[in-house]
């Protein structure tokens, strides 16, 4: 297989743990939302996510930081 | 590896279908009613109100689909010769009830008043039944389909409660 | 706003199980076979709870009182509910929307009073009742939770009534079924907040206590004490 | 596809990736066998509804609640104890941190579908996402098993990406599959440093997350009004009965491995014994816990609470109370405080003691309270149906063969570190030794007396 397509795929497997980031954002600001529509417990809403929502950034962040780590720092030609 | 781009596409495009087609999937209705009736006829020609034959609609929750009881108030002498009168001096003369088919329901934990809409509300039947004088055969979908999405909606719009309980049972 | 409460006098009620069997017909309430009753999965929004016995034993007197949903002003079981199935109304009613129930069953864990009942399977009712389900309320499907509404179908219609001849709701347009049917008038229902009604006044009485108040969950059934 | 034997010094560790017995897929065939049948319980259920579970009115929470509680449970073995090995440095961590690892993803993937199965609705699962409620302990606890779980691959697949290069420089099966898993990784010094970074960046982070997830899970107890539930330290008792069941059913892969793969070079006895000791520890902190809890409901004797104490020490549950505390006190003290029992197999009998009794002590916690309500019922016992423990052997054999098939695709035991421990660990070490001790002792001299005393 070409080093092309393998990078790709890579970068597709990564971009799964974004999805799940900005998804799981969509969703508690929905929440929130909703929450504050419906004026149903807005502040544990709001505290709840701002806290869940910071931990999936920072683990996608770590594994893109390790993606792009290994392919910048990887011998040239290889 | 192609394999593998391909199962990924597919997924994600089974996937945003799904979500597409979520609202999409209707009923279909393949039937024909048994009297080919002309809304335009009556209510447009004649200015017939449609309170005058559904009359449930002031009452109740139910609006009632009018049957031999109120046709053959006007149909027990024949005023026009067209098929589909014979049909119905048949089923008047026979005490048969016309086996119409009901098009708009409402689930049976949704508690939907047409009492509520029309008379307190006063809304318009237009609103959600379409421009039904316009039309020269019985429809045979819904106008507004009935989702709560299109509830909501509506409620939302003219400050009506969004309560649950109000129309949840 | 009225918020609805109900007493119930024990001095007057005669454990005739009047008001469970208006209830479960008022409510299609499932009549279980007996194989699942055995397995302990009756059903019932109200039910006769026997608190104790009194007496040895070819004397045996059940102190029995009748218990429904306890509407209470703090419920617990709101709080957990993970899809805002069960909230409450602001006519104080404890709803419970059974098209958004996911079946978890956690307000059922929470509820200090047990009151909620879970479907099991799909309803089915014997043949012989089927014919009586009320067309007002909804039969609801197998795996979620359902539990006692003070008929609110019944201040839906009455609500309605009232608005369109022009009037507010006065006392007696909206009653639930156990209270209409008791043979004894021993369940005063009304607006709490209406200080003129009866049960508000009930309320009041010296006698009365509510299930385990010690909870804090400020039930909105409450019992008028038996004096011997 | 033929098994290339490239002479490396571990060779064992990447054998049974290329070399399959028969036994294996006669067991293979045995877990999926159950585990089908357990597929098929499920499937009856969502056809016919809960009913065919033992639940019934009290008890409205049974079976797998016990179950998703104890599966998440042990999911602490995991992470928790490989972040605190290698946070803390023990350099005995380096053969046992992948196990731990690889047993959080897998059961923390079959112990988060539990609430699901328990659901009388499962259809209606998006409506959690559509109208959720975040001020409901269970949506908590699906954010956090959802974080744990995401953290937990991340921090199981980041360790692994040397030895995927290993696999993948070495050629074989699976090559397209081990390139893209491997990352580009080629063991230069910046990409070592880049992972070492992430890696410490996750250790650090896995553990609040791991305890989060078990407090949560206590809280969607102790958060209710129910006697023997509402408590304020069932948080921190979840986690520590977690960390406890964790190191077990660790314990009891290790052994199991152990025998099966010939690991006996890299799993020696020396990690028992100190696993051993950890398992000793949890057992006391485990039991105090317990003391306390039970105590304190005593010493109140409130009637409500007391009819709960007394339905599990003298009623109904009495038999799996005391065998509770016969598997989680007695047996492991016992074993493990004898400097003649704690060998292999004493560890092992004291695991699998440590496994039943904590799911028994879940069980304990679960069904009584719900069994006794504040109001006079009349109730029963609870008695589980078949489905409910065909499906639970059916979790446990996806668990089994879940952590099979792992072991055919990677290696069980982290190569690059076995091989960086050998490298750069005896002489970092002995340096570090050196700062802890007072004075300032020569390297030459501190080798001589590492030399004389061995």
């Amino acid at each position: 297989m070409k080093d092309r397509t393998i990078y790709i795929v890579q970068f597709i497997t990564l971009s799964f743990v974004w999805i799940l980031a900005v998804s799981i954002t969509w969703w508690f600001i929905h929440l929130v939302i909703v929450a504050s529509e419906l004026k149903d417990a807005q502040t544990a809403s709001i505290s709840i996510s701002i806290l869940a929502v910071t931990i999936f950034w920072i683990l996608a962040g770590v594994l893109s930081y390790v993606f792009f780590g290994l392919h910048r720092n990887a011998k040239a030609g290889a | 590896m192609k394999k593998f781009l391909i199962l990924i596409v597919t997924v994600i495009g089974f996937a945003a279908g799904i979500y597409t087609m979520r609202g999409a999937i209707d009923k279909h209705y393949e039937f024909t009613q048994p009297i080919d009736f002309s809304h335009y006829v009556h209510a447009s020609k004649y200015k017939i109100p449609c309170i005058a034959c559904h009359q449930h609609v002031l009452f109740g929750a139910r609006a009632g689909i009018p049957n031999i009881e109120i046709c053959g108030a006007c149909h027990s002498t024949p005023m026009k010769k067209t098929p589909g009168e014979e049909q119905v001096f048949g089923y008047v003369k026979s005490h048969k009830q016309i086996p119409w088919y009901s098009i708009y329901y409402v689930p049976d934990y949704v508690y939907f008043s047409h009492l509520r809409h029309v008379v307190i509300g006063k809304l318009d039947c237009k609103l959600c039944h379409g421009d039904m004088a316009a039309f020269t055969s019985p429809p045979i979908t819904q106008f507004l389909k009935i989702r709560m999405s299109n509830c909501i909606d509506c409620h939302q719009k003219r400050h009506a409660s969004t309560d649950c309980w109000q129309c949840h049972r | 706003m009225a918020k609805y409460g109900m007493v119930i006098d024990l001095n007057k009620c005669t454990s005739c199980q009047a008001c469970v069997t208006a209830c479960k017909l008022e409510n299609n309430v499932q009549i279980v076979s007996p194989d699942d009753a055995s397995e302990g999965r009756t059903m019932f929004w109200m039910k006769m709870l026997t608190l104790k016995y009194e007496g040895d034993y070819p004397n045996v007197k059940p102190k029995a009182i009748p218990r429904n949903c306890m509407q209470c002003d703090e419920p617990p079981c709101i709080k957990v509910c993970p899809v805002r199935a069960t909230y409450k109304t602001e006519v104080g009613i404890v709803a419970q929307i059974y098209p958004q129930c996911i079946g978890c069953r956690y307000c059922m864990a929470n509820c200090p009073y047990t009151v909620k009942v879970f479907n099991w399977y799909k309803t089915e009712q014997p043949k012989e009742v089927e014919k009586c389900d009320n067309p007002d309320v909804s039969v609801r499907p197998k795996g979620v939770v359902e539990k006692c509404t003070f008929c609110v179908h019944r201040l839906q219609i009455a609500e309605e009534k009232a608005k369109a001849e022009h009037r507010k709701l006065q006392e007696g347009d909206y009653v639930p079924a156990c209270v209409e049917v008791c043979p004894a008038k021993a369940i005063y229902f009304g607006d709490l907040d209406d200080t003129n009604s009866d049960v508000s006044k009930a309320s009041h009485d010296y006698r009365a206590f509510g299930l385990l108040e010690e909870l804090g969950t400020i039930p909105k059934v409450r019992y008028l004490n038996a004096i011997e | 596809m033929a098994y290339q034997n490239l002479n490396d010094e571990d060779e064992v560790l990447f054998k049974p990736i290329y070399e399959t017995g028969r036994g294996f897929y006669v067991l293979v065939a045995i877990l999926v066998a159950i585990f089908l049948f357990g597929l098929g319980c499920y499937i009856r259920q969502l056809i016919l509804g809960l009913g065919v579970t033992g639940m019934d009115e009290p008890v409205t929470w049974a079976f797998y609640i016990v179950d998703f509680v104890f599966f998440i449970g042990i999911s602490h073995a995991g992470t928790l104890i490989s972040a605190i090995l290698r946070l803390s440095k023990a350099e005995w961590r380096r053969p046992i941190t992948r196990m731990a690892e690889v047993i959080t993803g897998i059961v923390l993937a079959i112990g988060g579908l539990h609430p699901i199965i328990d659901l009388g609705r499962p259809d209606r699962i998006l409506h959690l996402f559509e109208r959720g409620r975040l001020q409901s302990p269970l949506l908590w606890d699906v954010t956090s098993v959802t974080a744990y779980f995401t953290a937990s691959t991340i921090y199981l697949y980041l360790p692994l990406i040397p030895d995927i290069a290993l696999l993948r420089d070495r050629g074989g099966k699976l090559q397209n599959f081990y390139k893209i898993l491997a990352w580009g990784y080629q063991g230069t010094a910046k990409q070592k440093h880049t992972l070492e970074r992430a890696i410490s960046i996750l250790m650090v982070m896995v553990i609040p997350i791991a305890i989060s997830v078990h407090t949560i899970i206590a809280w969607i107890f102790s958060m209710t009004l129910q006697p023997g539930w509402h408590s304020t330290i069932f948080g921190p008792y979840f986690v520590v009965g977690a960390i406890y069941s964790g190191i077990a059913a660790l314990l009891i892969v290790m052994i199991v491995f152990r025998k099966a793969y010939h690991f006996e070079d890299y799993l020696k006895e020396i990690h028992f014994q100190y696993l051993g000791t950890l398992l000793l520890i949890m057992s006391l902190l485990w039991t105090y816990f317990t003391f306390a809890e039970y105590l304190t409901a005593f010493y109140g004797h409130e009637p409500e609470e007391m009819r709960v104490f007394l339905y599990k020490f003298t009623g109904g549950y009495a038999p799996f109370f005391w065998l509770m505390v016969f598997c989680n006190f007695l047996l492991p003290i016992i074993i493990l405080s004898n400097r003649k029992l704690k060998k292999l197999p004493g560890i092992l009998v004291a695991s699998i003691g440590v496994v039943i009794g904590m799911w028994l002590e879940r069980l304990i916690i679960v069904i009584p309270t719900l069994a006794n309500p504040r109001l006079p019922y009349p109730t029963g016992i609870y008695i589980p149906s078949v489905t409910e423990i065909s499906i639970f052997a059916a979790a446990l054999s996806a668990f089994a063969l879940g952590f099979m098939g792992f072991s055919k695709l990677f290696p069980l035991i982290s190569i690059w570190e076995i091989k960086e421990g050998r490298l750069q660990s005896v002489h970092e070490v002995s340096k570090r030794l050196r700062e802890y001790l007072p004075g300032h002792p020569e390297e030459k001299q501190v080798e001589a007396s590492v030399k004389a005393e061995i």
